[in-house]
């Protein structure tokens, strides 16, 4: 299958329109949600069409049914990954909850006072504050990796770090949602590794742009969002490997995780139902399990390398736009993000103007303050780029870039005088 | 899907009104329990190994779906005369065909209950402790399909 | 709108298949999960088609849409709920995810050793585990509230039980989802609050068959799911009085519920925003809203009605069928639900008979151990009706019951000997 | 929605970069100061109130987006004179129209920090406590459409 963004294009309906200013619509801002193609949006409209029944618990035909699509959901997503079993396979709310889960029953099970929880800089929130949290709740601490000036993270600083603080976990993402930097995630778990600490890869911007093999990587934890690769909300996923699993204590109580419940107490059943408390996100994993065979079929390999050819080009031509600041290290060494900034303009402004032109990019700190905070921005804007983005995209981005630091630059306005009112 | 109306053909009935050795065994060597928390089942079965390592006798008690009774007769009725090395080789798959009518998923967990409790049966001396494999095991195989969880 | 079933069905595509025998479907698992009309199906296919993006942080003409409709959402809820104010509508992944969202929030902040939490014996899973969870993480008790004979529960039982105990929390269901028994959410909760107490209703089995009033009954969470409303998988609703959900602890950690992030640590923003970390169920708000709409245009009185009627019915005939012994009590004490055991007749194998007339019911203990312990029995199946099921319907359940009794009663059967073999 | 090219007319851009009393005030009586996590956008508020309860100066600070910065201007050349009842009476929605073009809910929260700010400021002399009421409201007055949350 030769790859072809324009002929994938036509897979994803809401591609074909055009934003409020009447613009076709050039959606870069994939790193904040992607969008679905006809294929997802129809798997979940055939489960409740004709086979939904709640899962695992009914012996009639459509329950039958249903558990087998969802488990069938859940093998999809085991090979996606190359767990090893999909009892691995654990579906979450999402990114934010899958760190959470591991917080809240891996972290107080094994966390302690004085303990470190060693993350990235460049973390976004979800892989911030529930270590925060952990802190508050057991005493440990967290510590940062600083990122150098060319927007990545050596491994010596890695190694020091491990030898400084002996962390109990290093958690880091795969790649940033803002720098675009991707980190390496096989190499740096195997020296996490080597000074005994576990390590948790949160793969909520790889998942979508590269092959995942978990064996490979060897993490103790890989953590992914449905909505980020093309799937539906509502639905995430958490890998772990079975031993942690087994070992962990359940997280939320409810039907489902339960071997017997008495008034005395409860105990849990095995992984991965003993953390997929109450009604799971049926449709939500059918629909899941289409996107990732989508990506499958057109290649990950294909989409990245697309990407970043996009990538190339908006970072090439960005640096030559006077007063504007591109964030991150330099297109090889990243994936389909470029993050920008421009002197004396607001991200929020360029992206309202980009709007107007159709371009729809993100402005903000992106749920990553702390790196803001060194990079001393408050904010910056971002394009991110996916499989259905075209060159043409990218320079109708640039363009509009461009208008931008003409109508804002200082041009010596006066403010009018306000009409005199007789009140 | 198999058609459910099969599941319930003469050949399980009658195992399940006269089945095979249910009843207590006062002199086994080996036993163990389980349940199936899906469908409440619960199986126990006792057997007396010889020193050949050969099951002379094979007994079961237990309450249950008509599946998960007549499926552990049908097992015990087979493996009595059995050596352990036959048994452990018996697989999941051997017990579904043994039972016969194509199951669902679910209800495979049903006919495998009593499968599941004999081969821990196997490590489990009535006065001893467990062996030391089938504790790395986690003390029952795994097989296929979705886990034992509860239902709603 | 006059009511009819028979024209509502149309509006519900998998009401038209057959199960595995061939014979037409009559879905009576409500209580599992209800079905969904197409215009559930079409209002998520359209977000995703048409107007989809994450919510809340971006400006751009998408994000800016389904923000808009996120928050409608939000708005339609709490109307649904007639509560005081949006911001205390709090999207969850369901009602399990809703209850140990107060229980670890609320409940590790207000109660502490010795403390009880009351519920009933009646309980799902959902709403007994996270109490299980809170004795063992703070040391309080969970005391249970026994039924009796007729499968409910006396105030002065309740009256009585609140004196004894002076529980921090009455955490209770509004509907029995193995009983049916409707329990009286607003005297309770009047009785709770005169003792001091805080109320928690689950209203999982509630909200899809009345019109529930949160200042009426004046609890302090309410809590229900989308699966049970015709709305879609992957999403619940947390309500809470507002001075609850300013007061309390965040849940969980990551980003949107987040004022600041520093490496220092994290300030929380205010609800409901506080509760919903990570990107949140965006399209199933939306399928949810249209399924309340839906609710609403057919009207839950009339729901109530009816559903009553097919179980007046059901209860009626399965009391003259031999050997069937009917759980709870009598229908004008209960919603659409009708759970029975049978003399010496498992109750998977009536579940699964039944499949194959067609007939979907559960068959188990419906996450509701406790309750099953004290009735002595290990299983139960359940017919649990919706707007949609008829008359004709109940009576091809019932038939199929009577070949039950005839299928697996005692026939005098011989186990025929086994071919001998030569191994 | 709103056509977004109209929301950067000139109106806009020219109290943008020439504001109206953009700096420092020194001998304030009120002051008070807000953010708008969805942009970074910052305001500071200072305010002299005279005896009768009527704003003799007022002066803002701050940085951000030129919706936050241009309608912090408007307002401040908008309230200087009034009473402190009248300022009290501007509702979000007035806010909304002095500002002039449409703005989406997302942005509205840019042009509402400002006013939101001033409101505040009238609650908070600057050697004193917050007043009751202020207090009581939580510190800043609420406004409908999504609140104030981070973007991503
Ligand atoms: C009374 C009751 N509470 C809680 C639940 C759990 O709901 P969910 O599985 O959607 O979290 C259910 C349904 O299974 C229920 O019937
Ligand atoms: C690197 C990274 N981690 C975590 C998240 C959080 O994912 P979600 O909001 O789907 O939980 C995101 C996306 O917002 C992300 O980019």
């Amino acid at each position: 299958m030769t790859f072809d963004p324009h002929q994938l294009r036509d897979d994803f309906p809401i591609l074909r329109r055009t934003v409020a200013s009447g613009q076709p619509l050039a959606y870069l801002d994939n790193a904040a949600s992607t969008q679905r193609p006809q294929v997802v949006i129809d798997a979940m409209s055939d489960c409740y069409q004709n086979y939904y029944a709640n899962v695992h618990r009914g012996i009639h035909t459509l329950s039958e049914e249903s558990t087998a699509a969802y488990e069938a959901a859940r093998v999809t997503t085991q090979h996606f990954l190359n767990a090893r079993s999909s009892r691995e396979i654990v579906f979450t709310a999402g990114t934010t909850a899958g760190i959470n889960t591991v917080a809240r029953s891996w972290g107080h099970a094994n966390v302690g006072r004085g303990d470190v929880i060693l993350v990235t800089i460049a973390e976004h929130h979800a892989n911030i504050v529930p270590w925060h949290q952990l802190a508050e709740a057991v005493g440990c601490r967290v510590e940062f990796l600083p990122i150098n000036q060319s927007g990545t993270i050596d491994d010596s600083v890695v190694a020091q770090a491990l030898k400084t603080h002996r962390p109990k976990l290093f958690a880091f993402t795969a790649t940033s949602n803002v720098l675009g930097t991707n980190f390496p995630a096989q190499s740096w778990t195997e020296m996490a590794h080597r000074s005994g600490a576990a390590v948790l890869v949160d793969a909520a911007q790889a998942a979508p742009h590269e092959v995942i093999d978990v064996q490979q990587w060897d993490a103790d934890f890989v953590v992914f969002s449905g909505h980020k690769v093309c799937g539906p909300t509502g639905i995430g996923v958490l890998y772990a490997k079975l031993e942690h699993l087994e070992a962990m204590p359940a997280f939320l109580g409810g039907g489902g995780m339960i071997q017997t419940v008495t008034t005395e107490g409860f105990t849990a059943t095995e992984p991965p139902e003993k953390f997929e408390a109450g009604t799971p996100p049926i449709a939500e994993a059918i629909g899941l399990a289409e996107a990732l065979r989508y990506l499958q079929r057109v290649g990950l390999d294909n989409i990245r390398q697309h990407e970043n050819a996009l990538c190339q080009r908006a970072d090439q031509a960005l640096r030559q736009i006077e007063g504007v600041d591109v964030l991150g290290p330099m297109p090889d060494l990243k994936g389909g993000i470029v993050s920008f900034t421009m002197d004396r303009i607001h991200a929020h402004d360029i992206a309202q103007w980009l709007d107007t032109r159709g371009v729809a990019v993100r402005a903000g700190h992106h749920c990553a303050m702390p790196l803001h905070d060194v990079l001393g921005k408050t904010a910056s804007a971002r394009a991110s780029f996916y499989l259905y983005n075209t060159v043409e995209e990218v320079d109708r981005f640039i363009e509009a870039v461009q208008e931008v630091r003409k109508k804002f630059a200082s041009k010596g306005r006066r403010r009018r005088r306000p009409p005199v009112t007789n009140a | 899907m198999a058609n459910e109306q099969d599941i319930y053909e003469e050949h399980v009935l009658d195992h399940y009104e006269d089945p095979f050795h249910r009843g207590p065994l006062d002199d086994a060597t080996h036993a163990d329990e389980g349940k199936n928390p899906l469908c409440g089942d619960v199986i126990q079965i006792a057997l007396k190994l010889d020193d050949e390592g050969r099951i002379r006798e094979a007994w079961f008690e237990g309450e249950g779906c008509v599946i998960s009774q007549a499926s552990a007769s049908m097992l015990i009725e087979k493996v009595e005369g059995k050596t352990v090395d036959e048994v452990k080789d018996f697989s999941a798959e051997e017990m579904l065909e043994l039972f016969g009518p194509k199951l669902t998923p679910n209800r495979q967990k049903c006919c495998l209950l009593s499968w599941r409790v004999l081969q821990s049966a196997l490590h489990s001396p009535i006065d001893g402790e467990a062996d030391a494999d089938a504790d790395a095991a986690g003390g029952s195989p795994r097989f296929g399909g979705p886990s034992l969880s509860e239902e709603s």
